[in-house]
Order: structure tokens, then C-alpha cells, then sequence
């Protein structure tokens, strides 16, 4: 028996509550997840300049993203190879090479160790340059400008992770008049949960959003932004999609409808805002078959493992909410928020405060998450609360809806779980692979 | 240095406003700030070269609301939905180091050093260590804040937040 | 060799001071004693109206006790059976049912799972709610009120388990006109301590009182109330008492000696409180045996694992003291005060500020006790200091003395440490049970 | 709002108080309070719908002191014995947020938000997080404590109490 | 008990001094303190039956600074290898319980308590405890800090000290 | 293979990091280096007068030192054999016995058991108290009035154990002319990082001083002390020295250099302090061979495995740097400062208000120092990470220096890592001993 099986039993929609809490489990997932899948490290647009660097995590591995000289873009174990100082202390800033402040070894910005103090007189030929560069992540891809990194020289491309994700992901790329930009800044914030409880919980728990944030609901968040969402609950033409290699998405719809909301919502800021959203809706006919451009905007979604985002209106941000692991029961949280770089200044601010307000650290939205994504470690860490399973039984032996022809995933009705059981499916299988 | 009476006055605005806070009295907390208020939290980096990096007013943030929106903050969290301070937190303010600047006719620009204690449910505690500066307007024998910056020297902020600074 | 074997070492008097720190030792605690045992939840008096309900904790995991509309009380655990969630948040209060914060699953305070959101639309045939119901503490049983939850179906009866303390417990649960209550409210702290060294020091440890306890008896300690004991030494009428299942009691005297100091004490608030203490002592002549009426009240003993209480007098109030295990060296104590629920106010009054004063958070002697326990745990975590072992040796081979007639349990000096080789014994027994 | 002087006055004498403990001088700071001092800290549950659900009157409190068993107390820390205070704690009395509301006469009710930190031996730190609502009397120039009520944030108590508030 | 002006002018001081701490501004902040001024921070133990026991005179000392060095200190501190403060703390100081008493012609002693917050980098976090004891001298309309001694309440300090008290 | 050749390769130069985190490798430091090795325990100046005592660590087992009547000098656990409370909670005093608070159990400053409350009446015959004493470390010696403690009852003797260390070790202690004393008081201090990190740096780790120390070496630190050392870079007559048994010494210069440079120093006090200089190398000259002699001052230095220690000069501080482990990523490190008990006040008052401003908690050389050891530990804790080496390379393959003759040592530049790999050899040899 696969060593998974005891956690996650598909057939049944049910997951062991261990591999929420279990040391060991955290410590495999570690190695066989988060050093083996493609991880998010930033976007390009927060280091536009040769020598722009930033600062990022690979599971529990200090990064060190930087743009060099020749614009190209690489991430380093953010480590000294002498004894192991954090080479760069800030979170950001431009620099042609970083000296550690330990011993001075000094690195160009392209990983090569360039000069040690003393050099000769100190090693004489004992030290062999070349091979004590940074540790560069193997394998950097960029899409969309977002920045992918996997220390696995030999995993898959990222195309091939992202798999049918991308054919949705594209949507939101090729929405962009300017393509996607991060406003500087990021926000950071801990909780004490496991990483997957966040992330499933973007993977697909639609279910959760009529109670957890029916206070949010009862408001008139219009009044924030009109592109918002008054909670539709289960609505036959929105789906939940279930991907290749764990990602899900949520509220899914196809037709124009996004297109149709925005439309509507753009009225309210002007004939500026109103030719912006055509515009994006252009962009995307040219750019993509009718039916993917149909879909126009995506909901909230979940790279595998730990990527969460959301892209609901071309009035709204698009949310990246990275839930970095920092042991079993403890997540330090990352976000940031894109918007496109060609919008109008109207629709950037709407976009900026939109993202504060909504899911952002003091977020309407994400107060209640992190209570119940708290309480829920809290609840259950008990040998005997430890005995039992998770329930995600809502659509076990259902079969997947038909979707609209051409488009890729399983169909799930908008309020399913399915999307959360893909997610464990392909966490059992990493956790399985030697 | 502005005199001990205006000092007094507005150390007691300050400090009957954050009781509010802990009181819960969330109305009459947002009476306390004009209509025009900006209550801002700018995002704030470790950024080489730059000690005081805070993000700048179209950058990222963590609160930028006006009052409306105060408002409907205040309404969710009437809500019994609004999980996050249901039962509610019990919150201690620790208002400190106030310094005034005149600032014309009828205003004043105040900073002060602010801890923030939150203890919640059976064994959560977080702590919030920062400054503020607020823009207050007089108001007949009293104030109105019509800006609050508030500015964290937490560059990981240690929970969700659901409190007011 | 039994495991435990190593550890407790019952003919010589040694317990080895890993059992107070080995992490592996501690889970096992959790799994053979703390999910074996009957654990104490409180009292009905608590939770007296139907709804009412209170939080406990049986070991680590989170207890939700609640009064039924039909006045019956249940005991689960206080984890949503969807996804883990804590279903209810506060400490204490009155409902019919309770909604799960996160996707909104509503059980009724007797367990089942009323509601979930968007049920059938959601759901279907596909979610047999009779199985998801909150998960039940399968045996719970009330004895004087005092509620006791055991999560082994197959345990012993509370009775059984209870054993010859139940002999002694019935003396104080008869002497109350009223039947106990606990007077609202409880205090809570934290000491950095493993939770046997507290169990322990009520099960039996006599010995440190004249030091420990020193400053406190060097007060007239009658100036807070009357009745309270000025210390006594050896005492040849005073006994501890070992009893079967580990329990164990201090300072048990026969022959109406502690009502006589009840009575006495009793003048100095007027004839009021003369009448009660005399209603006290009929009422136990009347419902119990003349040998085990002339108990009259009891003093500091430990109910195996880990409730401690004490029973000095009619005029004193009946303290409880649960010892929470966080983990291998840290304990959250939880602190009742009960009274007679028929005492007149003065009565009431006296035991309610007596016992904030002497074992209470802020007590005279629970002060010193933290500072003991919490030190002697800094003082033995080091590699060499595990190797030694605890000194119990008071008493090895010494014949038990001889009780009165009829009078359950193993009798030793009042200043012994037989009830804590009682208590290790039996913990022993547990430990190495399959 | 009282005027400046008052506050000043009030304010040096809450000072002086905490600062009598922190200096080990019990018997100084006992004097402070009148004969007739309730020194009242009630327990502190998270009951649904009960935002600062305190105990009551015959509630459970942590302390119910009168005068006479504060000396009791004091005269116990004055013994080799009272372990959990030797060696001494080190401790440190930030009061701050204090307001005050004339009582009648020559009575005045006090508010502070009051954080004690806590050091002893080698290495245990505890803190501690409430606030103080005192009635003080005049006393010729200065004041006495007829009534402190104590309420701590944390309902978990980080330790066993051996220090005053 | 000295006027409230006295008061006043103190704590603006106070609060002003610790605010060029945590700006950084360290120049301007030694220009506060008087050319012979001694900034002495004695260890402090737990000793049998001396409770407050500090090191004297010449015994143990964390800081025991005259101006010199402390200008060293400084000059130290804008070198962008001072890496303890590249990139620099986040620093708050809460100043609290300000007391004072006359010391003759035109100085001044001041005690306060002092809370020192301490962020840096990503999640460092570190707060220092304890009191200050300074002899203040009349410079015009303000002050100078012409004796400063800094008592930590921790005998075990949270980590290595790169900040100022 | 040996298990410790997985960690330390030797012959590659080549440590991994896995040492410097691991809890279960920690745990065998602990049983096999700490609870084996001579450790420093404090300076007999310390506790001058019989009765005097002071409490310290031996690893994380906590000892109380003390003086008896009869003048001789003990170490114990300070962990009651009864039930293992701190005997003693003060960091040091006078006592001529230590009662346990406990249950007052007695104990001689000589560590016998003398008294037991209720002794006779309690315990009868059956408690041998003879066997029941403070557990005593087994061997003790002082050198130079240091102290140090052995765990091992048959562990080769101090001066074995020191080796060639003792040679230089003379040098520091005969030059004193009072001999040495710790001025009151320590100082104390956390770091987040492994023990090892701050023991090798001083063992060798010249290397960091141009970078890490660059802010301190601009300033003109003359200015503290005109006997302070400019910054030398590699320089030939200055060595390090790899001793046996894994201790370490940097900047051994020869030929009576640093005796140089203090005479001129001395001037700038005038005739007081040269006299004393000149004094203090008189002993030495009378004291040692002429070759030794002129060694006249140490640098840094590391005695394995945890008491880092220095002496650049008579007019400098003797700095003792003990790092205590307190788990894996935790240091707690203790602070003295070491004076010639003879000196001149004026010299007294110069090195004790140059130890405060120099490397002490404050000192302007160990908050680099800190925020590099932290950073290291930090940025290491990685999966990806934990898989890499620590580069010991500089002189991998060099032939070790020709000293001057009959100096012992393997002698390597002044600038050099070889230090470190010594100290990580016998690291390895203990790891690997049954
Ligand atoms: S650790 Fe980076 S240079 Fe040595
Ligand atoms: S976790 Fe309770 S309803 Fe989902
Ligand atoms: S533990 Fe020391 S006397 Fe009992
Ligand atoms: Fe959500
Ligand atoms: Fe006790
Ligand atoms: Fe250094």
C-alpha cells in the first residue's frame, strides 16, 4: 500500500487530519514537494532594472532573485557558500554584486563568486572559484511575467506543471493592456495553521464563502468596488475546475458574463474606465479562441502547492496570496497585488484600495479566514481529534459536469469539493514518488 | 514646544478614543474623525539604503480607507458573521511619547508611540508595536482626526489584522 | 521487562525523571491515560439550564459540554467533523445549536448534525448525517455533580474507577445541604511544569508543606478563616490514604476531629453558621455510616490522573484544581471554588475569598508551589540530571499502618510518600497496557 | 476632562505607587490605601454575547483583599520562605493611559491601562495586560486608594501571581 | 512633587530624544548630552539577599560610555559595515512613569521606566525592560543629559545590544 | 565508516551543515562532548572567601559551585536528590548550607546531605543519607584559578586534556602579577544560533575580522586603549595554532612583539604603567623560557569546547566568552571579564571599560559578530540548504608553517581556517566514541 493511502482516501472523500500536523509528514513534504514542484518567487515587475533584487522563499530556503546586467533573471539560495551567511539582508534593492558581511566573499548578481578578501595570499590555488558560486535554483521559467523557480534540475518544464492551467491562466495574461505589474510593496503576515489548509481553501472551497464571509456579503461591497461579486451561490453556469498536477480553480463562468458585470460597473467611473474594459475585452478576442476569451476574468484559484490568486474583474486586483510553510502548524502569508501596468490611474487606485480592503492582511475577507484556518489547527490536534478525517464528501461518486466543449479540467458545480480532493491526489502522489 | 494645556487636551482625546476602541464602541470611535479622513497603514519593506522604507501613496498598504469604508467595517463587525472578533478580542492600547506640532489655524499634527495588545479566545496573544501620526482638527473643546498614518515597526505583521490603530 | 519498568521503580522508591520530560513518554501519555481515563469537565452546576454549555479539555483535545433541552448532558469533542473547525469559540454560554464558523455545518447541542448549508443542492444523497454528527465522549457519568468523561467505550464504570475514593468522596458530597455548585467563573494559568509533578503533590505529598509552605503557615492564617488548619506535623490520628486506580488523599482524620475544629470556628460568625455546620454533621451521621460520617471532611488528595482537590472544612471552599497537560513540561491549570449551595451567604462568602487567598492563582501557597514545580523542571532537563531518579523512599518497606475498621484504602503517616509510589504504580500499570 | 493639575497630580502619585512595588517597599505602598480598600481582581471568561464578561460581586475573583490580608500578604513576602518572590522578581510598572473623572467631594475615579513585566532568576519573562479602575481620596496633597479594581486581557493567566497590581 | 510645566518640558524632552533614536538621527541625539557626561548601563544579578543588586562603580558594566565613545559608537554605526544595523532596526521606545526631582541650582533628576522594541530584518523581534536614571541640566528653555544610567531589568539580555538607551 | 564522516570531511575541508541543526545530533553533543569534556566553570576570584558560591552551567545541566569552610572548592548539579528542585536560585551569594525550598531537604556547602525536615520521625532508618548528597561533579580542578568541571569520572586530567594548550596558557597566567580576577559581575546574553558557530570563530576564524570588524577596525580604537591592535592582515610572524584536543589560538606573534606594543601604549599613562609593563614581562622572563616568554600576550582563542577566551595585551581585558548550548539554534552566552588582580587601577579601570565597549554584549565587535552568527543559522535551516558543505578550504593540502622551535601546535598564517577543521576533527573523534 502506498504510504498516501493512509492519509488520503479519495474514493471516499475523506483526509487523515496527520498530515496537518505530523513533523515527519512536514519534514517529507519538504523534500518531496516543495525542493521537487515549481514555486513562486515574485514577478518580474518588481525588479525592472539590471540589478534589481528581491528577496523570496522556497519552502523553508532563503531566495535571492536578481536581474542582472543582462536583464536576465535568476534566483539563488540567499546563502553564502563560505559558511552559510544570508548574502542579501534586505527585502529589496539594486546591487551589482553582494559581499556577505561574515567574510566578504563577494558575488556578482549572476551567482558567480567574484572575489574573496585576501584572495590569492589567503587560498593561493586552493579555491576553486567556479565551484563556489551561489546555489542558483536550476530551473527559473517566467510567464506572464511571474517568476517560477524549482530546484529539481531535472522536473518538468513549468508549462508542463501548469499543465490546463495555463489555457486559463493565459485568459488573464492576455487581458492586459500592459501586462500584469505588482504595485511595490508586499504584504506579510503569520498564522498558526498548516500551508494546505490555506491552500486548498483557494483550490476550491467555494463552499466556505456564504458563511465565513457572510458578514462581508451582508455589506453592500459594491460600494467598494462595483466590480464585486454579490455571492452568487450554486449557479449552473459557473464551475469549479479541477486541473492537471493539484491546481484548482473556482467560479469559473463562460460567455462574456465577467465581461458583462464589468461593463456594467465601469459605467459608474466614466467613458475612460468604460473604453479600458472594452479594450481588455478586445485584447482577449483578438489574442484567444472565442470561447476561452468568453472567459474573461477568472475567480480565486490555487497554483499547486502553495500559490493562491485571484482575478475576478478588470476593475479588481489580481491577489497573490503565497502561503509559505514554516513548520506544520505555522504559515508565514505573502501578498501582493498585480494590476495592469496600462490601466488608467482611476482604475489602478480602485484596483490598490480594492486589494487593502477585501483580502488583503486587514482584509474583510481574510480576518475571518484566519480565524477559522487558525482554529481549525487549534481543534484538531488532539490524539483523538487526530483519529479522524476530514469531510469532503460533498460530490464522492459524482460525475463531472460537462463543461463547455474545448475548455480543459473537470467540471465541478461553482459550491463542490472535487477541486480539493484533486488537490490531495496529487500531494499523495508527490508524497509517494522515491 | 506647544503648551501643557493643549498637551493635556489631546493626550485625553487620544486616550478616550483608543478606549473606545477597547470598549468596542465602534461608532463612537468614527465620530471622532472628520468626514474627509484618510486612516492609512502604508506596507513597509527592509529596502537597502532606505531605514524608514514605507510605501508611498499609490503603493501597497494595509489599511487606505476613507470613512465610508470605517464604516462598513464597523458594520461587519456588528455582524455576528464577522468571526474573526466573534467573541470579540480583548484589546489593551498603550498610548505613548505624544508629540505635538502646530500646524495652522486650527490643526495640530500629533505622533505618538502605540502598543497594542490583543489577547482573544482561550490562549491567542499578539502584540502590535508602532507609531502614529495623526492631522487633528480642533472641534469645539475637542479634536477630530482628519489623517491618520499609522505606521508598524512589524515588517511581518504577527496575525491577521482585525483591530483599529 | 515492562517498559515502565525502567521508569518507575516501585520497591526502591525511585521514579526516573524522564517520565517528566522524554516527548515519546509524554505522547503515550496522551494515547494510554489520558484517552483511557475518566477526566474531569466540570461541574452541572455550570451549565444548570438546558442549552448551557462550557468548554473543557479531556489531555489536548477541546471538550464541548453541553446541557441538552432535555436537561441531559453530553460531552464532545469541540472540532466540526467537516473540516476540523472549533465549533464553539467561547468559554461558556447557552444555545440550542451551534453553527461551525467556517462552512456553517449546524449541529444541535446534542450532538447531531442538524444543517448544512445548501444541503441538498450542495450535497444530494451524498452525505449520511447521521454519521457526521459531532463526535460524542462515549461515557460520561455525573457524581455529585462532578462531571467525568472517559473516550474509551469499553472503560470501567466512573465507579469502578473512582473505587475505594469513592468511600471518601461520598462523605463530602453528603455533608453539603445544598449538593455542591461552583461558583461562577474560573481562573487560569500556565506553569512550565510536567502535569504529575502538580498531580502528584495532591495525591500524597504532605512533606513539603512545612517548607514549602513555611511563610504561609507563619501567618495566623485563621485571621482569613477560622477553620483554616494551623499546620500540623505527624499526627498520629492524621493519615494519607493510598487508594486503588492511583488516588490518593492527605490528612484524613476520624472521629468527628475536623468537625470539632468546624464548630469551634463556627462561633466566631454567630449562631448562624453554628446551625449549619451542626445541619452538616447531622445530615452525614444520617446518610452515612457513624465511621465514615466522623471523616467529615476531607483535605488535598489527587483523583488519578490529574484533578486535584481539597475539602478542609464546611466553612472552606472545595477547591479543584485540573492540571491541563500543553505538552511535556508545561501545564495550564484550571481553578474552581465549590460551595454549598444551601450555606448561608456568610458561609458562601468566607469559602469564596478564602479561596482566592490561599490555592488560588494568586495564593499564598499556590504561589510557592509554581515557583517548586516550575524550577524543579529547569533543574532536571539536563543529560546528566536525567539520569538520576526521584526520591519517594520515605516509607519503602514500611508496613501500611492500620486504618480504623472499615475504612477503605492503604493507610500511611500523615507525612509519607506512599500515595505518590501509589500514583507512579499505577501510572506505570497504564503505560505498559497494550 | 479634569484639569492639568490634577492630572499631574494623579499621575505622579499612580508613579510613586508602582514604583514603591517595584522597589520592594510593600509596606510604603500599603500605606497608600485607605482602611477600608477593596483590592478586587475578578476572573475573566469569554462568554458568548458578553463582550467584558467579568465575574461578579460573589463571582470567582483572583484577588478579594481587604487591608488586612494585603498586610498579611506582605508580611509573608517579608519571609525567607515566600518562595515565589526569593530571590525577588524584577518588575516593571508601565501605567500609562490614564483618565480621571471627579466622584463627589474629594473622591476621584482613575482609569490606566497598566502593563507589568515580570523577570525573575535566570530567565522567566511574564507580562501581564489590563487596566486599573481605582477610586482615590484626598489625602491633604496627595490621595489614597479607596477601591482598585484590576482586570486583566488575558484570561489565560501566564503564571501563578505573586506580584501587585 | 515638581509643577507640571517642569513636567511638561521633561517629558517633551523625554520623547523627543528617543524619537531621534529611532530616526536614526544619532548626531543630533548627542548633542543632548552634556561634554562630561558618563552613559553607564551596570550588570545586574540575582544575589542572595541584595534585590536590586547592581554591579558598582567598577565592577561589571554593559555600557560605560563617556562622550567620546559613544561618538565612536555613532560614527561606527554610519559605516555601511556596522552590519548589526545593516540594514538598520526598526526601533520604538516607550517612554513612561516620568519622575523628577530638584537637584540643586539647575539640574534635575529624572527617572523613567523604559520599554525598548527592537524589529529587524524579516521576524527579529526583541524587547528590552527596564529603568533610566538621568541627571538632566538646564540648557536654556531645555535640557542635557549630563548623567545617564540604564538598569535592564533582564539578567539575561534577549540579545546582543546594537541599539541605545 | 564512522558516523561522523558523513559530517566532517576532513581531507575535503568540507563540514555539513546538518551539525549545526540537527536535534538528534545535538543530543549527542551533549551526552558525548559536554557531559565528557573538561568545561569552564567560573574563576575562583570569583568566590574568594569559604561559603562563597556561584551557580553555572555544564552543558544544559545546571551546577552550583562552591567554597567550603575548609577554603576547597566544589561543583555540584544544583537539582535536589530528593525531587530535583533548584537547590540554589540565586546566580551567587554566601551560604554554608542550601536548603531546598521544596521540602527543605539540607545541604552542606560540601554537597552532603545533613538534614531532612521531620528527619527521624519521617524517614526512620529507611533514607542512607550518605547516599543522598548533591550529585558532585567527579572532577574539578582549577588552573589559574579558572575552574573547571568534568563529568567523566575517568576522563584524563585537566592538564591532558589541555595539552599544548597549556603552554600558551602559561604565558596569560604568568604574566599576571597578582594573578588573575574576574571583576564582579557577568554578563549574559541569547543567540539564535548553534554553539559551534561562536566556539569555531574564535578558535580560528581570523578571516572574518577585515569584514566582519571592518566599522570597528576604521575607528581609531586606539582611542579606547592605545594598546589595541590595528588591524594586521596576513602578516608572517603572526600564527594561528591548532593545539590537540581541538583547541584553538589565532595571532600567536613571537619575540616579545606584543610586549612592544604595550611598552609604547604604556606611555601614554606615564610611568606607572610602563613600570607595570615592564614588570609583568620581568615574570615572565623569570617565570619561562626566553622563547615562550616572548609570546608575552594571546589573541582570540577557543578551548574545546565552548570557553572562547582572550588577551591581546597587560593593558587589556582577559576575555572569557563561554557559550552555553541551549539546543540546537540557541546559545546562551556568558561574559567576563578577567584583570590582573595586582594591576594599577589606572590599568584596571582601562580594561574593564575597554572589555564593555570591545566584545562584551554592547561591544562593538561581538553585535557584528551576533548578527552574523544569527543570519548563518537563518539562512542554513533549508532542505536545500542542509544538503550543502561549510568551506573550511583556505589552506586544505598547505603544509603546516615551521613555528619557532620547541613551540607547540601545528602552526598555520595568521589569516587561515585550519583551526577550525582541527576543532571539527576531534569534534568528530568524540561524536564517534562509544
Ligand atoms: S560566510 Fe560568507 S564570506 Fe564567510
Ligand atoms: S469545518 Fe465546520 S463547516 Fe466546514
Ligand atoms: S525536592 Fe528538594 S527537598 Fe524535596
Ligand atoms: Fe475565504
Ligand atoms: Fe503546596
Ligand atoms: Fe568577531
Amino acid at each position: 500500500m502506498e504510504q498516501s493511502e493512509r492519509y488520503v482516501k479519495f474514493e471516499e472523500g475523506l483526509v487523515s487530519r496527520k498530515i496537518f500536523f505530523d513533523p515527519e509528514i512536514y519534514q517529507a513534504e519538504l523534500e518531496r514537494i516543495f525542493a521537487r514542484c515549481w514555486l513562486f518567487l515574485g514577478h518580474e515587475s518588481q525588479i525592472p532594472e539590471p540589478g534589481d533584487y528581491m528577496t523570496a522563499y522556497m519552502g523553508e530556503d532563503p531566495i535571492l532573485v536578481c536581474r542582472g546586467a543582462d536583464g536576465t533573471v535568476r534566483a539563488f539560495l540567499n546563502s553564502c557558500r563560505h559558511r552559510g551567511m544570508r548574502v542579501c539582508r534586505a527585502d529589496r534593492g539594486n546591487a551589482r554584486q553582494f559581499t556577505c558581511s561574515f567574510h566578504g566573499w563577494t558575488y556578482a548578481n549572476s551567482g558567480e563568486l567574484r572575489g574573496v578578501p585576501l584572495g590569492q595570499d589567503a587560498y593561493g590555488e586552493r579555491l576553486n572559484k567556479a565551484e563556489w558560486g551561489l546555489l542558483e535554483v536550476p530551473k527559473l521559467t517566467s510567464y506572464g511575467g511571474m517568476l517560477f523557480g524549482n530546484w529539481d534540475a531535472g522536473a518538468e518544464s513549468l508549462d508542463d506543471f501548469l499543465g490546463e492551467l495555463r489555457w486559463y491562466l493565459d485568459v488573464m495574461v492576455e487581458r492586459q493592456i500592459g501586462g500584469i505589474e505588482f504595485i511595490p510593496g508586499v504584504q506579510r503576515y503569520s498564522l498558526d495553521a498548516n500551508w494546505k489548509i490555506a491552500s486548498e481553501n483557494f483550490a476550491g472551497d467555494t463552499y466556505h464563502l456564504p458563511y465565513s464571509h457572510g458578514s462581508m456579503f451582508k455589506l453592500d461591497i459594491r460600494q467598494i468596488n462595483p466590480a464585486n461579486p454579490s455571492f452568487r451561490g450554486k449557479d449552473a453556469d459557473y464551475y469549479n475546475i479541477g486541473l492537471d498536477n493539484g491546481h484548482g480553480m473556482t467560479g469559473i463562468v463562460f460567455g462574456d458574463e465577467r465581461y458583462r458585470v464589468d461593463l456594467e460597473a465601469a459605467k459608474e467611473y466614466g467613458a475612460e474606465v468604460v473604453e479600458y474594459v472594452e479594450e481588455c475585452h478586445q485584447r482577449l478576442i483578438k489574442a484567444l479562441p472565442k470561447h476561452q476569451a468568453g472567459v474573461y476574468a477568472l475567480s480565486f484559484s490555487n497554483m499547486f502547492p502553495n500559490l493562491s490568486f485571484n482575478d475576478f474583474s478588470a476593475l479588481r486586483p489580481i491577489g497573490f496570496y503565497l502561503w509559505l510553510p514554516k513548520g506544520p502548524s505555522r504559515i508565514e502569508a505573502w501578498n501582493w497585488c498585480g494590476i495592469d501596468r496600462d490601466a488608467p490611474k482611476v482604475v489602478k487606485d480602485l484596483a490598490r484600495v480594492d486589494f487593502t480592503r477585501i483580502q488583503s492582511v486587514t482584509g474583510i475577507a481574510a480576518q475571518d479566514d484566519t480565524e477559522n484556518f487558525e482554529q481549525v489547527t487549534e481543534a484538531t490536534r488532539g490524539v483523538v481529534g487526530q483519529r479522524l478525517d476530514f469531510n469532503y464528501q460533498m460530490n464522492v461518486g459524482q460525475a463531472p459536469l460537462d463543461g463547455p466543449d474545448d475548455c480543459p479540467g473537470r467540471f465541478a458545480p461553482y459550491i463542490s469539493e472535487t477541486n480539493q480532493l484533486n488537490f490531495y491526489q496529487h500531494w499523495a502522489a508527490l508524497f509517494d514518488a522515491p | 514646544m506647544v503648551g501643557h494645556e493643549l498637551q493635556h487636551s489631546v493626550e485625553q482625546f487620544l486616550y478616550r478614543e483608543v478606549r473606545l476602541l477597547s470598549e468596542l464602541r465602534y461608532e463612537e470611535w468614527l465620530d471622532l474623525f472628520t468626514d474627509e479622513v484618510r486612516y492609512w497603514m502604508p506596507a513597509r519593506e527592509t529596502i537597502a539604503g532606505q531605514p524608514d522604507a514605507l510605501a508611498g501613496d499609490s503603493e501597497m498598504a494595509y489599511f487606505d480607507d476613507d470613512k465610508a469604508f470605517l464604516a462598513a467595517r464597523i458594520e461587519r463587525l456588528r455582524s455576528p458573521l464577522a468571526h474573526a472578533e466573534q467573541p470579540p478580542s480583548r484589546l489593551r492600547y498603550f498610548v505613548s511619547n505624544v508629540e505635538i506640532e502646530e500646524a495652522g489655524e486650527d490643526e495640530i499634527d500629533v505622533r505618538c508611540n502605540l502598543l497594542v495588545y490583543q489577547s482573544r479566545l482561550e490562549r491567542t496573544e499578539v502584540s502590535y508595536v508602532g507609531r502614529r501620526e495623526d492631522r487633528l482638527r480642533r472641534a469645539g473643546s475637542s479634536w477630530r482626526v482628519t489623517t491618520r498614518k499609522i505606521i508598524l515597526d512589524q515588517t511581518l505583521v504577527p496575525r491577521s489584522i482585525s483591530v483599529f490603530f
